[in-house]
């Protein structure tokens, strides 16, 4: 498997999401509240990760611009969330360049019980690089 | 024992490519019973059929297997080959080694081995076979019609046309349907009520046509050209032989505040009214759950004014029962609830609308008196945006998985006729893809477009906005420019999916006719037999089978008529065999057989027996093979095995088990 | 005993009933048959006692098709199973006059016997009037005394309930003598592993000799011609002929009887290999009541059997998996 | 039959004409692969299955059974794959009580429409029964030691 077939399969992995099932209807970016500062668009990601792009995807300013905010996978009608998609980049990102910032004894007492573990885990990939 | 030929068929290379047919022949010659075997390019075809008559001539066969596609497909053709050669056509079975092995097997080897076990378990069954002749019932000849939109419509007046009796049941209190709340109708952009109208009148002065309007199915049993119907005829409160329709008591009902269903809840009803002005019949009815006579005991206004002296608050709901040959169903299809569409804020604001809403705002007798304007402030607007795929092609459990169909053409027509009327008003339409396949359709959309300057962004709206000052703004995508569009609409409109009727499974249970998970209706055949459905006698009109539009509703409405009347047509109908039957002998009557039977097909005599000698009276079960369907429910319930099904009796399904498992 | 006695011979007499279903004394003291007495006189080897655990509900059967009225004694645990029979239209009840005798809980030979009591010549203790608490036997090699309840059949132990469910007059005290639980045995098997439970049953069904005692005294086993019996399922004979039959009778005749069985008990103690039947007919009895709701076979004639029922919100087979 | 003893599950399927057949005329039609394994037998309504016949299949060398109906509520029968989902319920309980694996034995709702769910089924199910070898008990549950 090629470099680039292997990352995209890690991505699909991780997101747990498959690209074939995207219709093209851009609700994704439509209802992005970041999208203005993205190169790449949240409804391009799909598309990046069906064709084995992720080197351009790994590299975009998108990956970093994303808020987690995950209003595009509570809006896609065909179940692909994008959000889950760039989330996943960012994870790859990390788990290749290995090494965090922060440690783990330091988290409990930055954490507030109202916030959704997910973003926490997306904001831990966004902020650490 | 049997002389069974075996035909294994190439279907061109559908079967030949995998399977090596003439090793299934070479092998299959050996099996117990059989006396020919041979393979030919195609089975089904003229020179095919021919090839079992003349094995069944010289080889003298009494049973015969074709290995072939799926029975489902062919098994009538070989069974009616079979009798023109002159052997019963129950002593056929089909092995399936075309859709359950040539094409999901790719490797010869593997499918022909396969193959061969296949034609074994049919050469085990057939050996087993025994001559079953069809019964015969009668065919009562009358139609029934469920629902009275304009696939019901259409369909009653085609039946009606040929000469035979059918009657409509409407729920609502007048016919119409959808198609009567409808505006204008694509692509020809003619008044709807114009064309309809003509065909309630019509339908209602039909000498072979009754109609049962505020009316409900309520059970159904019987089958095939022998149903018995009870119909709930709901007290309209009004005498209909005395009612003139003058429309006095709806002048002067004091309660008028009910959201009128016609308009959507867009405008508000009398609680004692006819839906719209052309209803038919043009009698009303008491909405008891908003008549103060009803609810306090007080006012009869109606009845005072009434100079016909119609209205009888004693009127009391009414079955009828009557029997019928044929069934259609024709129960149409509403909009989706827009609940879990939050971001569209269809709840939030009276200026998101859907489309439906929309037809009754542009409509003369709808609540705007047809004026273009706005629900929450009667402004008009100057900024429309439509929204399609509202609900429709989603995967999720918010929408439907399907495409609704008649979304783009109609948002079209409404962009179209907007611009037309008021051209300073800008219309945006956003959509994912524009599917206009339909004679003139695409035409449609394009003068859309460049002659009425419709703004089409491809890219779906992921928010709408209500503005403190009353705007909506959109949020948008256009994916073409790669762009987020804001856009600040006065009005925005939902092609919302359409589903069927909510109803229609409670229908499709009482006639046993298969239901997918979208709650359509299942047809037979989704090529072949589309507007029946796989329950016999049972037939499918309009939406209720998918989405379509009008002109293919009344094509499909007349389809089904053309079914029906071929069925009425006929004087008798040959019974499937394939019925349940008790041996005396072994019969406990112990009813277990009659607990499951879903048919009431199984009675008890007292019947005197012989058993080896012993000759007593035995409460013994008797199956009604008219009423029989051929479950098989039965055979499993009897714990003594006297109960059996002909054509899949436990020895023939042993011995196919047998066949597979050798 | 003699009030039993005396008023099967009155009704004898006055010609309510043409004769009298029971047990008579059998060649040892502990084995009575079941017996018809159609003159007064010969009620004088009518017995009924401890040692009378046959249920006398499927000679109903045939004594339904007879002239004139049956008398039936009919033990608690019995009247369930002509209850069921009613049900499947098996009995008439205008030929029967059912009388409800009391039991005190049915002894079993062989679990005397296994208390170490060898010689048998004369049990007492087991009268209908006996408190039944303790056995008093006579021996070739002298008295002996074993307790009532070690004595026991193991379905008393987990007694249905003493209260009859169908009847026309009752005779006799019972007694309350469930002091098991009903499904232990059951849940015990549940918790083996598959190899543990194979190797159970194996052992157990290799003891069968087919002699078909079990399907012969069942109640629910009424078919006028059992499946194993006719040709309907190309199973052929009581010899083993197909190896088919052989493997799966008592799988397939507990099937035929699920729903249906009231847990009399009659395959188990009449088994001559002493196999546990009911192990089998229990398994579906607490099947169905944890998946489908309680339900008692026989507790009400003309109620509608577990099997010849469902509901739309039935579990999924899958159930079973996550059982 | 097998090229390289690697080792091939008999197993038996049971459809209903109405839905599950059809489902699997659809997987045909869509060239939707599962192993050649899965032999079907036509049935006119799950609720035909007798357990007699999958007992049989299990004592002449069925290594799985799997029975495929409509799906609750949508039965052509209207009523019959309620009567087969207790019928099998229990009998798939008893079998797991005498000791047979579970998984040997299967009840799985297809409608006409979903080709794709009658492949997946039968890979799954076939792979499931590859897992559990071949089926010696059943075959074995005699009487004679």
């Amino acid at each position: 498997m090629s470099h680039a077939k292997n990352q995209a399969e890690r991505i699909r992995e991780i997101s747990g999401v498959n690209p074939l099932k995207c219709m093209k209807c851009g609700k994704c970016s439509a209802t992005c509240p970041a999208f203005n500062e993205m190169d790449i668009k949240p409804h391009q990601f799909v598309s990046y990760v069906a064709n084995e792009n992720i080197e351009e995807l790994v590299k975009s300013d998108s990956l970093w611009k994303c808020l987690s905010c995950f209003a595009c996978v509570e809006r896609c009608p065909r179940d692909v969330k994008p959000g889950k998609i760039i989330d996943a980049a960012r994870q790859l990102v990390v788990r290749e360049r290995g090494g965090n910032y922060l440690s783990a004894d330091e988290i409990p007492e930055l954490l507030d019980e109202d916030t959704p573990q997910q973003l926490l885990v997306s904001a831990y990939r966004r902020y650490k690089r | 024992m049997q002389r069974i030929g075996v035909f294994v068929c190439h279907c061109g290379s559908n079967i030949a490519a995998t399977v090596d047919v003439k090793k299934v022949v070479e092998v299959i010659a050996s099996e117990p019973g059989v006396v020919h075997a041979e393979d030919y390019q195609y089975m089904c075809s003229e020179a095919g059929q021919e090839k079992i008559a003349i094995a069944v001539r010289e080889k003298k066969l009494t049973g015969i297997v074709v290995c072939s596609c799926s029975p489902r497909m062919h098994e009538a053709t070989f069974r009616k080959a079979a009798e023109r050669a002159g052997i019963n056509p129950y002593m056929v079975e089909i092995a399936n080694i075309r859709e359950h092995c040539s094409w999901i097997h790719k490797d010869i080897n593997e499918a022909t081995e396969k193959a061969v076990i296949l034609a074994r378990a049919a050469v085990a069954k057939v050996n087993l076979n025994t001559p079953l002749t069809p019964g015969e019932s009668r065919v009562t000849k009358r139609a029934l019609v469920i629902g009275g939109g304009i696939a019901g419509i259409q369909t009653a007046l085609d039946i009606a046309d040929a000469g035979y009796k059918v009657d409509i049941v409407e729920k609502t209190p007048s016919i119409g349907g959808r198609m009567s709340q409808l505006d204008k109708t694509f692509p020809t952009l003619d008044c709807s009520a114009c064309i309809l109208t003509p065909k309630m009148v019509e339908a209602a002065a039909h000498e072979n046509i009754t109609i049962y309007t505020y009316s409900e199915v309520e059970k159904v049993s019987g089958f095939v050209g022998d149903f018995t119907v009870d119909i709930r005829k709901k007290a309209r409160f009004i005498d209909a032989d005395k009612c003139t329709g003058c429309g006095a008591c709806q002048e002067k009902c004091p309660s008028k505040k009910t959201p009128s269903e016609f308009n959507r809840g867009l405008g508000t009803r009398t609680a004692i009214y006819t839906p719209f002005a052309q209803a038919i019949p043009n009698v009303p009815v008491i909405d008891t759950e908003a008549c103060i006579k009803f609810k306090t005991g007080k006012c009869g206004l109606c009845q005072k004014i009434c100079a016909a002296g119609a209205v009888d608050y004693t009127q009391k709901d009414e079955i009828v029962t009557e029997k019928y040959g044929a069934i259609v169903v024709a129960t149409g299809f509403d909009t989706i609830s827009l609940d879990k569409y939050d971001e569209y804020a269809y709840n939030q604001s009276p200026d998101v609308i859907t489309s439906l809403e929309l037809e009754r705002v542009m409509n003369a007798a709808g609540p705007t008196h047809g004026h273009l304007e706005r629900l929450s402030d009667g402004k008009a607007p100057k900024e429309i945006v439509f929204i399609q795929c509202v609900g429709s092609r989603c995967s999720d459990d918010r929408g439907k998985p399907y495409c609704s169909k008649i979304c783009c053409m109609y948002t079209a027509k409404h962009a179209m006729l907007i611009r037309d009327k008021y051209p300073d008003v800008n219309v945006t339409v956003f959509y994912i893809d524009v599917r206009t396949p339909g004679k003139n359709f695409d035409e449609f959309y394009r003068r859309a477009v460049e002659q009425y300057g419709v703004n089409y962004v491809k890219g779906q709206v992921g928010k709408v906005i209500p503005q403190p000052n009353g705007k909506l703004l959109v949020q948008g995508s256009d994916l073409l420019d790669n762009k987020q569009i804001l856009k600040e609409a006065d009005m925005v409109v939902l092609a919302t999916a359409i589903e069927p009727n909510k109803d229609v499974r409670k229908i499709a249970t009482m006639l046993t006719a298969s239901i997918d998970t979208n709650n359509f209706l299942t047809e037979a055949h989704a090529k072949l037999r589309p507007v029946e459905s796989p329950t016999a006698g049972i037939f499918l009109s309009g939406v209720v089978q998918g989405p379509k539009d009008i002109p293919e509703t009344v094509s499909q409405a007349g389809a089904a008529a053309v079914k029906v009347v071929g069925l009425l047509a006929k004087d008798k109908l040959m019974t499937n065999p394939c019925t349940a039957k008790a041996d005396e002998l072994l019969c406990n009557g112990c009813s277990s057989c009659a607990n499951v039977c879903p048919y009431g097909a199984i009675s008890y005599e007292d019947t005197l027996v012989n058993d080896h000698g012993i000759r007593e009276t035995r409460r013994i079960a008797i199956v009604n093979s008219a009423l029989c369907q051929g479950c098989g429910a039965c055979t499993v319930a009897c714990p003594s095995g006297a109960m059996d099904l002909q054509g899949f009796s436990n020895r023939q399904i042993l011995s196919e088990v047998d066949a597979i498992c050798r | 005993m003699q009030e039993l006695i005396n008023r099967a011979k009155e009704l004898l007499a006055d010609g309510t009933v043409a004769r009298v279903l029971g047990w008579k004394i059998g060649d040892m003291p502990y084995n009575p048959e079941p017996a018809y007495f159609e003159t007064v006189e010969s009620l004088d080897k009518f017995v009924y006692n401890g040692f009378c655990g046959a249920n006398l509900s499927k000679y109903m059967i045939e004594a339904s098709k007879l002239e004139g009225k049956t008398l039936v004694c009919l033990k608690p645990c019995d009247s369930y199973s002509f209850n069921q029979l009613l049900t499947e239209h098996r009995v008439d009840r205008d030929k029967a006059y059912i009388i409800g005798v009391g039991c005190k809980g049915k002894l079993d030979i062989e679990k005397i016997k296994k208390t170490g009591i060898k010689g048998i010549t004369a049990v007492s203790g087991a009268e209908m009037t006996d408190a039944c608490d303790t056995l008093e036997i006579d021996t070739i090699y002298g008295k002996k005394s074993c307790s009532y309840n070690d004595g026991m059949l193991e379905r008393c132990h987990v007694c249905k309930g003493k209260e009859h469910k169908i009847y026309d007059e009752l005779i006799g005290e019972s007694r309350d003598t469930c002091d098991k639980e009903r499904f232990a045995e059951v849940e015990r098997i549940e918790a083996m592993s598959p190899e543990e439970k194979f190797e159970f049953f194996k052992a157990e069904l290799s003891k069968c000799i087919r002699c078909n005692a079990c399907r012969n005294v069942c109640p629910a086993c009424s078919c006028r011609k059992c499946v194993f019996d006719s040709t309907k399922f190309d199973s052929a004979q009581k010899a083993n002929v197909d190896s088919f039959e052989e493997k799966m009778f008592h799988i397939i005749r507990a099937f035929h009887v699920a729903g249906r069985c009231t847990d009399c008990g009659e395959c188990s103690r009449v088994c001559p290999q002493g196999i546990p039947l009911h192990l089998f007919n229990r398994k579906f009895i607490k099947d169905i009541n944890e998946i489908y709701g309680e339900y008692v076979a026989g507790a009400e004639a003309g109620s509608r059997a577990p099997l010849v029922n469902f509901d739309t919100e039935d579990a999924e087979p899958s159930i079973v998996n996550e059982r | 039959m097998s090229v390289n003893n690697e080792f091939r599950p008999k197993i038996v399927a049971f459809c209903c004409n109405w839905c599950s057949y059809a489902g699997a005329d659809l997987a045909g039609s869509s060239r939707l692969a599962y192993p050649a394994d899965v032999k079907i037998i036509r049935v006119p309504c799950s609720c035909r299955v007798n357990p007699m016949f999958i007992l049989r299949a299990f004592e002449k060398g069925a290594d799985g059974v799997i029975i495929c109906g409509c799906h609750p509520g949508d039965c052509h029968y209207s009523t019959g794959n309620y009567y087969a989902r207790r019928r099998m319920t229990l009998l798939f309980s008893m079998l797991d009580y005498i000791g047979v694996e579970k998984g040997r034995t299967r009840v799985e709702w297809v409608s006409a429409a979903e080709g794709v769910k009658f492949s997946d089924t039968m890979n799954d199910f076939v792979a499931k029964i590859k897992g559990l070898g071949e089926n010696v008990r059943l075959g074995d549950l005699r009487c004679k030691n």
